[in-house]
C-alpha cells in the first residue's frame, strides 16, 4: 500500500500540537519555533498533495480506506477532490502566517495581571485546529467528517476565550468577561448547529445504511437509493443548518463579530479564513452531493438569505466603530457571496465560490493581520483612536490599503476574479439577485475606504505619532500574502484548473447545466 | 391441619379468624406508621408480623409460618429494638411535616396506589383455588426442601452469599478502626491539666437533687442544672430531666432561713463560672 | 521584430516604473522622478514606433492583437489577457503617453519640494499603466481592470496630500462615485455574457445582430452609467470638482486630459452596441447635453481657478459624450475633440498650476489679477489654450467643437435642433467663463498686493508653501523651464492640433475603419453653423469683458444671484447627495447596527435566558430530601399499575 | 369466605407501609415500614401458592425473608453509623444532595 499522504498531512500538525504542548513552560520560544516548523512542514505536505493531485483523474484521489466502527459501517475514508485539495493548501498556507503573526500574542502578561497565558497552549491549539480542519476537508465519510467538524470547536473555544487582545478600553476584567461571552456564544451556536446535523447524520444512516459519502452519492446518482422528498428535505435542512451557522449565513451570523472582536487577530483569521471555510466547503460537498433535489428546492430561499447577508453585512460594516468588528461584518458579506455562488448552480458560480474561499482567506488574513499589528501598537480597537498613521508608518498603511483594496475586490487582486465569477454565475440564472448583489461592491468600497480614511489619513493623532512601522517579522507575514493576492489576481489559472473538474462533477450531481447565452439560443 | 383448610372455599372458622386478626393486623400496621415513639412502632409491627405468621399457617405454609415467627419477630424485630435502644427509647419524634406538601402527596399516592391495587386484584379473575393439598402431600417442609435444593438451588446459594456479605458489611459499617494508640491514664491526666479544665473529675449527677437518677442534672449551688453532670448520650437524646425549678425554690427558702439565722449575704461560688463555660 | 510584441511593452514600462518606485524605498528618493519620467517617455517611444508601424499598413490591417495568457476560464466563461491595438486605441496611446510624459516632466518641477515626490511619480506611472491597459484591452473584463486601475490611481493621487482631511475625503468620494459607475460596467459585462456568451470586443460586435434590442439597450445604458461615473457626467459628476484637491499635474493629466475621457472611449468603442440601441443613444446625447450646460454654468460661478477649469472639463466632455451619442455621425469628432481637449485643457491646467506655483498656491482668482507681466510664458501658453477652448477660428478647439455642433444639428428632427441649440449655448457660456478666468487672472489690477494670501485648504505640506512660508505677500514669478517647456509644447498642440487633424479629414480617415462614419443630413449648412458658433462666441466674450474687463473685480465674492450661488455649490447636487445619500445612509447603518444587536442577537440571547429561567425552576424540585424523591418514585409506581390495568382493560 | 381477601389485606398492608415510608422521618420507623411492605408481599406470595397449588410462591416468600434479613442487617448498621456521625436518625438530615 502506498504512503498515506492525506493521513500524514492531517497527523503531522496533530502530533506537532501534542509536542508543542509538551514543551516545558520555561522554553517558550522553543515551542513557538516548533509550531512554526511543524506548520511549514505541513505546508510542504499540502503542496505535495496539490502536486500529486491530477485534475483530470478520478474524482477522489489519494484515497485511503480502513474500517473503523464496523457495526455502524463507519469507515476511515479519506480522499480529496479539486476543491478539497485547494482548501487544504489554503489552510496549510495560512497557518504559518497565523503562527508567525501571533508570535507574541500569548506571551505571559506583564506582572500585575491575573491572567495566566500558556504560550505553548496557544500554538498547540492552533496546530490542533489545523489538523482537524484538514482532516475534515479530506474525509469522505460523513461520520468521520462530523466528528472533526464538531471537535474543531473545542480548541477554537479555548483560543477565543483564553487569549484576547492585550489592551481593552474597559480594562482587563471587562475584557475577560467579554471574551468568555464571545467564546461561549461561538460554542453554543456551533454546537446547536452540530447537534441538528448529528440528527441528520443518523437519519442519513437510517436511510442509506452506511456513512460513506462516495457510496451514498453514487447510489443517489444511479437511483438505487431513493429518498422520499420530505425525508431528503429534512436531512438537507439538518446538514445545511450546521453549515450555515459555521459559514455564517444571515441571520445566523451574530456569533462571528463577537468572536472575531474578542480574539487576537491571528485567531480571528483562523476563525474566518480557515474554520468557517469548512462550512461553505461542506455545503458544496455534502448538501449538493447527497441531497441534490432538496438543494434545488431550497435554492431560492438560500439565495435570498445570501443576498441579504451581502448587503446587510456590508451596511453593518459601514456602521462599526471597532476595526475587528468591521472586518467581521465584511466577512459576513463575503460569505454571502460564497454561498450565493454555491447555490447559483452554475459552473462559474461554484468555481467562483471555491476560488472565493481561497481568496477571501488570503485577503482577510492580510487585512486582519495588519489590523492586528496596528491594534497591538496603539492598544485600542476603536477606529476613532487612530488617524494619520499613513504619515507615521507608511509601510503599515500601504499594506493595510492593499488588504482593504483586496477586500473591496479591486481588479488585479485575487478577490476580484472570484467575486466577478460568482456574480456572473448568479446573474446568468438569477439576474435580479445578481444585480442586487452587485450593490455589494459599492458598499464594500465604502466601508473599506472609510476605514482607511479614518485610521490612516488626516492629521496625525498624538497617540499614534510615535507608532513604529512594520517590523521584519510582520513584514514577513504580510508580504507573501500580498504577493499571492496579486499573483492569483493576475493568473488564477492554477487554481481554477484544479477546481473546474470537481465543480463539473458537482454540477452533474445536481443535474444542472449552465444556461445558454441568449444569442445562441436565438439561433 | 386438615386438608379442607386448603379447600376451595375456606371454613367459617378461618373466615372468623381472618376478619378478627386481619383487623388487628391493619390496626397494628397503622400504629406502626403513626406511633410517635419508635419503640411503640416496633412493638405494633411485631404484633402484625405474628398475625401474618398465623395467616401463613392458615394458608398451609407451615414452614414459613414458623420461620416468620422465629426470624422476623424473633430476630429482626429484636435487632430493631436494639437499635431503638441505641438511639433512645424514649425519644419521641414529632410527626409534624417539614417538607411542604409532602404529607398530602404521600397520602394521595398511597390512597391512589391502594385503590388501584385493590381494583387490580378485584378485576383479576381469581376464582379457582387448587389449595396446597397435594403440594403438601408429603410434608410442607420436604416439599420446600425438594424445590430449594433442586430448582432454586442457585438462588439459594446466592442468598447464602448475600447473607454473609450482609454480615460482613454490617461489621464494616459499624466497626470503627482505632487509628492511634489509646491514651493512658497518665496522658489523659496530663492533657486535662494542660487544658486546664475539669482538673477534678466530672461532677456526679443527681447531687443536690431529690432524684438520685442518672438522667437528672446535678444542680449547682445556685440551683441551676449543670450539663456536665449528665452523660453525653442522654444529652444528645435530649433525655435530661430538669428539676431545677422546684430545686431553686427550695434553695431560696433555705437561703432565707440561713440569712435569718446569721446575718450575711451568700457569696457566689467561685468555680461556677468556669464550670459554666466548660459545659459549653 | 514583430510589432505586436511591442504592445505589452507599452504597459510594462510604466508598470515597472510604478513597481520600482513604490517598492524601492527611500534610497530611490533622489532619482525616483527621473525613473518615472524615463519610463513614461519610453512608453511614448514605443507608442510612436507602433504608430509608425500602423501607418505602414493599409487601413484594413491596422488592427494588431497580442495574446498573452488565458486569465480566467471557467466553463464557457473565457477571459484572456489580450491586447488590441487599432487606430482608436493608438490615438489614445499617443495622447496618454505623450501628455503623460509632458506632465511627468512638469511635475519634476512642480513637486520639487515634496518629500514624497518618488511616490507621486510611482502613482503617476501606475496611472499610465492602468490607462493604457484600459484602452488596449481586447475584452470588457480586461478593460474593467484598467477602468478600476485608473480609479485607484486617481484615488491615490487626489488624496496624495493625505494629511489634508479635505483631500482624503475628496479621494474617497471620487472612488465611491466611480464605483457606482463600475457597477454599471460590471452589470453590462454580465449582460453581454448572458446575451452573447462572451465579452470580447470582436465576437460581441459581430453578434450584435443576434441579440434583442431590449438587451442591447440595457447593455448600452449600463455602459453609459459606467461612462457617467468615470467621465463625471450628470448625475455622477459630483466628484470632479472635489478631485481638484489633488496636485495640479494630476488634475491636468487625469482629470482633464485622459482618465475622465475614458467614458467617451468606452462609448465610442462600444459603438456597434449603441448603433443597435437607438434609445440608449438618445439617453447618451441627453446626458451629454445636460452635462455640457451643467458644467459650463458651474464653471461660470467658481472663483477657484482649478474648480472653474474642472467645470469646463465637465462641459467639454459633455460635448464629447453628446457627439458619441450621435452615433457614426459623431464618433470621430468626439475622439477628435477629446484629443484637442487633451492638449488645451492640460495646457490650461498646467498654466493654472504654474500660476499657483507663483502665488503661494493661492487658488482664488479674486486674489489674482494682472499677472501677465510677471509670468509671461504662462500667460501666453494659457492664453493660447484659452483661445483654443473657446473655439477661436483656426485653433484646435474651433475645428473639433464646430464639427460636434454640426453633427448635433445633423442628427435631424427636433432632438437634432434641441441638441444643436444646447451645443451652441454651451459654446457661448464656454466663451464667457473662460474669458472670465483669463481676465480675472492675468488682467485687471493686482489684487494680491498688500494682502497676505492664505490658501483656503491650508496646504501646509504643499511644496511651494513650505519654502514661501505662509502669510507672506506673494511675489509672482515665472516657473522654472522644466515646468514651462511642457506648457509650451501643449500650447503648440492646442494651436495646430485641430487644423492638422481636420484639414483633409486626416483624422476622419484614420479612425473611420474602427468607428465607422456617416454624414448626417444637416438642416443647416456647415457655414451657417460656424457662423452661429462665432456669434455665440462673440456674445460670450463680450459679456465677460463687460463684467470683468471693464469694472474691477471685487476681492471677495459678491453674494450674486440665486443661480450664481447655486452654481457655486455645484447646482446643489452635493447638498442633495449629502442629505439623501450620506445622511440617509448613516441613519440606515445606525438603525441596522441597533437591529442586529437587539433583534437578531436578542432572539438568541432571549432563548438562552428562557432556558436558564426554566431550568432554575426545575432545579427547585431537587430539594435533596430522600422522602420527596420516594414520593415521586411511589407515584411513578402507581402510574405503572394504572397503565397495566388500562392495558388489560383495553 | 374467598381467600382472595388475603390479597386485599396484603394490598392494604403494603399501601400502609408505603405511605409510612413517605411520611415518617425517623429512619428506624421508615425501615419498619419497609419490613411491613415486604411482609405484605410475602403474604400475597403465600396466598398465590395456595391458589396455584404449588410451593413456588412459598419459596419466593422464603427468599424474600432472607433478603429482608440481610437488608435489615445492613440498613440498621447504616442507621447506627449515621446516628453516630450526626446524632440523629432523621432521614431529612441526610440531605447533602440539596442544592
Amino acid at each position: 500500500m502506498s504512503f498515506p499522504l492525506l493521513t500524514a498531512t492531517a497527523a503531522l500538525p496533530a502530533v506537532g500540537a501534542i509536542a508543542t504542548a509538551a514543551v516545558p513552560a520555561a522554553r517558550r520560544t522553543a515551542a513557538k519555533w516548533l509550531a512554526l516548523v511543524v506548520s511549514l512542514a505541513t505546508l510542504v505536505l499540502a503542496v505535495v498533495v496539490l502536486v500529486r493531485f491530477d485534475p483530470d483523474g478520478a474524482r477522489y484521489q489519494l484515497t485511503e480506506s480502513h474500517p473503523w466502527i464496523a457495526d455502524f459501517g463507519v469507515r476511515y475514508d479519506l480522499g480529496v477532490d479539486g476543491i478539497a485539495a485547494v482548501l487544504i493548501a489554503l489552510t496549510a498556507l495560512l497557518i504559518p502566517f497565523i503562527v508567525l503573526a501571533g508570535w507574541h500574542d500569548a506571551d505571559p502578561l506583564e506582572t500585575g495581571s491575573k491572567r495566566w497565558r500558556p504560550t505553548q497552549g496557544f500554538f498547540a491549539l492552533i496546530l490542533a485546529v489545523e489538523a482537524m480542519v484538514i482532516i475534515s476537508f479530506e474525509s469522505t465519510d460523513v461520520f468521520l467528517f462530523y466528528i472533526f467538524f464538531e471537535a474543531m470547536l473545542i480548541p477554537m473555544y479555548f483560543l477565543i476565550g483564553g487569549f484576547g487582545d492585550r489592551a481593552h478600553e474597559h480594562g482587563e476584567e471587562a475584557a475577560s468577561t467579554q471574551r468568555s461571552y464571545a467564546a461561549v456564544k461561538f460554542l453554543l451556536y456551533n454546537l446547536v448547529g452540530g447537534l441538528i446535523m448529528l440528527a441528520a447524520v443518523i437519519g442519513l444512516y437510517v436511510v442509506a445504511g452506511n456513512f460513506s459519502l462516495t457510496e451514498i452519492a453514487q447510489a443517489r446518482a444511479n437511483g438505487s437509493l431513493h429518498m422520499a422528498t420530505s425525508t431528503e428535505r429534512w436531512l438537507f435542512l439538518g446538514f445545511f443548518f450546521a453549515f450555515a451557522v459555521k459559514a455564517p449565513l444571515w441571520p445566523l451570523h451574530t456569533w462571528l463579530p463577537n468572536a472575531m472582536q474578542e480574539s487576537t487577530a491571528p485567531v480571528a483569521v483562523l476563525i474566518t479564513a480557515v474554520v468557517d471555510k469548512v462550512g461553505t466547503f461542506a455545503m458544496l460537498r455534502y448538501c449538493l452531493q447527497l441531497f441534490p433535489e432538496a438543494s434545488k428546492w431550497a435554492t431560492p430561499v438560500i439565495l435570498v438569505l445570501a443576498v441579504i447577508g451581502i448587503i446587510y453585512g456590508a451596511l453593518l460594516a459601514v456602521g462599526q466603530r471597532d476595526i475587528k468588528r468591521l472586518v467581521a461584518y465584511a466577512s459576513i458579506s463575503h460569505f454571502g457571496f460564497i454561498i450565493l455562488g454555491i447555490f447559483a448552480m452554475t459552473s462559474q458560480g461554484q468555481s467562483g465560490a471555491t476560488l472565493y474561499m481561497v481568496n477571501h482567506g488570503i485577503s482577510t488574513a492580510a487585512l486582519m493581520l495588519v489590523a492586528g499589528f496596528l491594534i497591538s501598537r496603539r492598544g485600542s480597537r476603536l477606529i476613532a483612536d487612530y488617524g494619520g498613521v499613513q504619515k507615521v508608518a507608511p509601510v503599515l498603511a500601504g499594506t493595510f490599503l492593499i488588504g482593504g483594496l483586496a477586500t473591496l475586490s479591486l481588479p488585479g487582486l485575487a478577490p476580484f476574479v472570484s467575486e466577478f465569477l460568482v456574480l456572473v454565475g448568479t446573474f446568468t440564472r438569477y439576474p435580479a439577485i445578481g444585480i442586487v448583489a452587485t450593490f455589494g461592491i459599492v458598499l464594500a468600497a465604502l466601508y473599506t475606504l472609510v476605514l482607511y480614511q479614518r485610521t490612516m489619513t488626516g492629521p496625525v493623532k498624538p497617540e499614534v505619532s510615535a507608532m513604529p512601522d512594520l517590523r521584519a517579522r510582520e513584514l514577513v507575514v504580510v508580504a507573501p500574502l500580498i504577493v499571492l493576492l496579486i499573483f492569483l489576481g493576475v493568473y488564477p489559472k492554477p487554481v481554477t484548473d484544479i477546481v473546474n473538474p470537481a465543480v463539473k462533477q458537482t454540477m452533474s450531481d445536481v443535474h444542472k447545466t449552465d444556461p445558454k447565452p441568449e444569442a445562441e439560443a436565438a439561433k | 391441619m386438615s386438608p379442607q383448610l386448603a379447600a376451595y372455599t375456606t371454613s367459617t372458622g378461618e373466615a372468623f379468624q381472618f376478619w378478627v386478626l386481619g383487623t388487628v393486623a391493619v390496626i397494628g400496621a397503622l400504629s406502626t406508621v403513626f406511633m410517635k415513639k419508635a419503640v411503640h412502632s416496633a412493638l405494633s409491627l411485631a404484633g402484625t408480623m405474628i398475625i401474618l405468621a398465623v395467616f401463613y399457617l392458615a394458608n398451609g405454609a407451615y414452614f414459613l409460618g414458623i420461620v416468620q415467627i422465629v426470624v422476623y419477630t424473633g430476630a429482626i424485630m429484636m435487632l430493631f429494638l436494639f437499635v431503638v435502644m441505641l438511639v433512645g427509647v424514649t425519644a419521641a419524634d414529632s410527626l409534624k411535616e417539614t417538607i411542604k406538601g409532602q404529607r398530602w402527596l404521600a397520602l394521595l399516592c398511597g390512597v391512589g396506589f391502594g385503590v388501584l391495587l385493590l381494583a387490580g386484584i378485584a378485576n383479576a379473575s381469581l376464582k379457582q383455588f387448587n389449595g396446597t393439598g397435594q403440594a403438601n402431600a408429603n410434608g410442607n417442609v420436604q416439599g420446600l426442601a425438594a424445590l430449594i435444593f433442586t430448582k432454586y438451588v442457585f438462588a439459594f446459594e446466592i442468598t447464602g452469599a448475600l447473607l454473609i456479605t450482609a454480615a460482613v458489611g454490617a461489621m464494616v459499617l459499624t466497626h470503627r478502626e482505632r487509628t492511634e494508640r489509646p491514651k493512658t491514664q497518665r496522658e489523659l491526666a496530663e492533657q486535662r491539666v494542660r487544658e486546664g479544665k475539669h482538673v477534678p473529675p466530672l461532677p456526679a449527677p443527681g447531687v443536690y437533687a431529690r432524684h438520685n437518677a442518672v438522667d437528672v442534672a446535678g444542680l449547682l449551688p445556685d440551683g441551676t442544672p449543670s450539663e456536665l453532670t449528665v452523660s453525653k448520650t442522654l444529652r444528645d437524646r435530649g433525655q435530661v430531666r430538669d428539676v431545677s425549678t422546684e430545686a431553686l425554690n427550695d434553695l431560696r427558702a433555705l437561703e432565707q432561713r440561713a440569712e435569718e439565722r446569721l446575718e450575711r449575704t451568700p457569696v457566689e461560688p467561685a468555680h461556677r463560672k468556669q464550670s459554666e463555660e466548660a459545659s459549653k | 521584430m514583430n510589432a505586436e510584441n511591442l504592445i505589452a511593452l507599452l504597459i510594462a514600462a510604466p508598470l515597472l516604473g510604478a513597481a520600482v518606485l513604490l517598492l524601492g524605498g527611500r534610497r530611490l528618493d533622489g532619482v525616483g522622478h527621473w525613473i518615472g519620467t524615463l519610463l513614461s517617455t519610453a512608453s511614448f517611444v514605443f507608442g510612436v514606433i507602433l504608430f509608425a508601424d500602423l501607418l505602414g499598413r493599409n487601413a484594413e490591417h491596422r488592427t494588431l492583437t497580442q495574446h498573452l495568457w488565458t486569465w480566467i476560464s471557467v466553463g464557457s466563461f473565457q477571459a484572456d489577457v489580450t491586447f488590441r491595438l487599432d487606430q482608436l486605441s493608438m490615438t489614445f496611446v499617443l495622447l496618454i503617453t505623450g501628455v503623460g510624459s509632458l506632465i511627468h516632466v512638469y511635475s519634476i518641477g512642480y513637486m520639487e519640494h515634496d518629500e514624497r515626490r518618488r511616490r507621486f511619480f510611482g502613482y503617476l506611472n501606475l496611472f499610465l499603466a492602468a490607462m493604457l491597459l484600459l484602452v488596449l484591452a481586447d475584452n470588457y473584463l480586461l478593460l474593467y481592470v484598467g477602468w478600476e486601475g485608473v480609479g485607484l490611481a486617481s484615488y491615490l493621487l487626489i488624496g496624495f496630500w493625505q494629511h489634508k482631511p479635505s483631500a482624503a475625503t475628496a479621494a474617497k468620494k471620487a472612488f465611491l462615485v466611480n464605483r457606482v459607475g463600475d457597477m454599471g460596467l460590471s452589470i453590462a459585462i454580465m449582460l453581454m455574457f448572458t446575451t452573447f456568451g462572451t465579452f470580447a470586443f470582436g465576437p460581441v460586435f459581430s453578434h450584435v445582430g443576434d441579440a434583442s434590442e431590449g438587451k442591447l439597450t440595457a447593455i448600452g445604458l449600463m455602459l453609459l452609467l459606467a461612462a457617467c461615473g468615470k467621465s463625471a457626467q450628470v448625475p455622477l459628476q459630483s466628484w470632479l470638482g472635489d478631485a481638484m484637491e489633488g496636485p495640479t499635474p494630476v488634475s491636468a493629466l487625469i482629470h482633464a486630459a485622459t482618465m475622465v475621457t475614458a467614458g467617451v472611449y468606452l462609448i465610442v468603442r462600444s459603438g456597434d452596441v449603441f448603433n443597435a440601441a437607438p434609445d440608449a443613444q438618445l439617453v447618451v446625447t441627453v446626458v451629454g447635453a445636460v452635462t455640457l450646460l451643467f458644467g459650463a454654468i458651474v464653471g461660470c460661478a467658481k472663483d477657484d481657478i482649478k474648480k472653474a477649469l474642472a467645470g469646463s472639463t465637465m462641459s467639454q466632455i459633455g460635448y464629447m459624450v453628446l457627439a458619441a451619442g450621435l452615433g457614426p455621425i459623431g464618433y470621430v469628432f468626439a475622439i477628435m475633440h477629446l484629443v484637442t481637449h487633451g492638449f488645451f485643457k492640460a495646457g490650461l491646467f498646467l498654466g493654472a498650476g504654474s500660476v499657483m506655483h507663483g502665488m503661494n498656491d493661492e487658488v482664488d482668482m479674486r486674489k489674482y489679477g494682472g499677472l501677465r507681466k510677471y509670468m509671461p510664458v504662462t500667460f501666453i501658453t494659457f492664453g493660447l489654450g484659452y483661445l483654443a477652448i473657446i473655439g477661436f477660428p483656426g485653433l484646435s478647439g474651433f475645428f473639433s467643437k464646430d464639427k460636434i455642433i454640426e453633427a448635433a444639428f445633423a442628427k435631424g428632427g427636433t432632438e437634432g435642433w434641441i441638441l444643436g441649440a444646447c451645443a451652441l449655448l454651451g459654446a457661448a457660456i464656454t466663451a464667457f467663463y473662460m474669458t472670465r478666468v483669463m481676465l480675472m487672472t492675468f488682467f485687471g489690477e493686482e489684487r494680491w498686493r498688500n494682502q497676505p494670501t492664505r490658501s483656503p485648504q491650508a496646504p501646509s505640506a504643499e511644496p511651494a508653501a513650505e519654502h514661501h512660508g505662509e502669510h507672506a505677500e506673494p511675489h509672482p514669478h515665472e516657473s522654472p523651464k522644466v515646468m514651462t517647456i511642457p506648457m509650451i509644447v501643449l500650447a503648440v498642440g492646442s494651436v495646430f492640433g485641430g487644423a492638422f487633424f481636420s484639414i483633409g479629414d486626416r483624422f476622419l480617415h484614420w479612425l473611420e475603419p474602427v468607428t465607422g462614419h456617416s454624414e448626417g443630413d444637416s438642416p443647416l449648412s456647415a457655414a451657417t453653423v460656424t457662423g452661429a458658433t462665432m456669434v455665440c462666441l462673440v456674445i460670450g466674450v463680450g459679456i465677460a469683458y463687460v463684467q470683468y474687463g471693464r469694472r474691477p473685480v471685487p476681492a471677495v465674492a459678491p453674494r450674486g444671484s440665486l443661480l450664481t450661488r447655486a452654481a457655486r455649490r455645484d447646482l446643489l447636487q452635493d447638498d442633495f447627495n449629502h442629505v439623501v445619500l450620506v445622511r440617509g445612509g448613516e441613519h440606515l447603518t445606525r438603525s441596522l447596527v441597533y437591529v442586529d444587536h437587539t433583534l437578531v442577537d436578542g432572539v438568541v440571547n432571549g432563548t438562552a435566558a428562557g432556558f436558564g429561567g426554566l431550568s432554575g425552576r426545575l432545579r427547585k424540585l431537587q430539594n435533596g430530601y430522600a422522602r420527596s424523591y420516594a414520593v415521586s418514585m411511589f407515584g411513578g409506581a402507581a402510574l405503572l399499575v394504572a397503565a397495566t390495568l388500562l392495558m388489560r382493560a383495553v | 369466605m374467598n381467600p382472595v381477601y388475603y390479597l386485599y389485606l396484603a394490598a392494604l398492608l403494603f399501601t400502609i407501609g408505603a405511605t409510612g415510608v413517605l411520611i415518617r422521618r425517623n429512619a428506624i420507623v421508615v425501615f419498619m415500614c419497609i419490613e411491613l411492605m415486604l411482609n405484605a408481599c410475602n403474604l400475597a406470595f403465600v396466598v398465590f401458592s395456595r391458589m396455584h397449588g404449588n410451593l413456588d410462591g412459598q419459596i419466593i416468600a422464603f427468599f424474600t425473608m432472607v433478603v429482608a434479613a440481610a437488608e435489615v442487617v445492613v440498613g440498621l448498621a447504616i442507621i447506627v453509623s449515621l446516628f453516630r456521625t450526626r446524632h440523629s436518625a432523621s432521614v431529612d438530615d441526610a440531605s447533602l444532595m440539596k442544592l
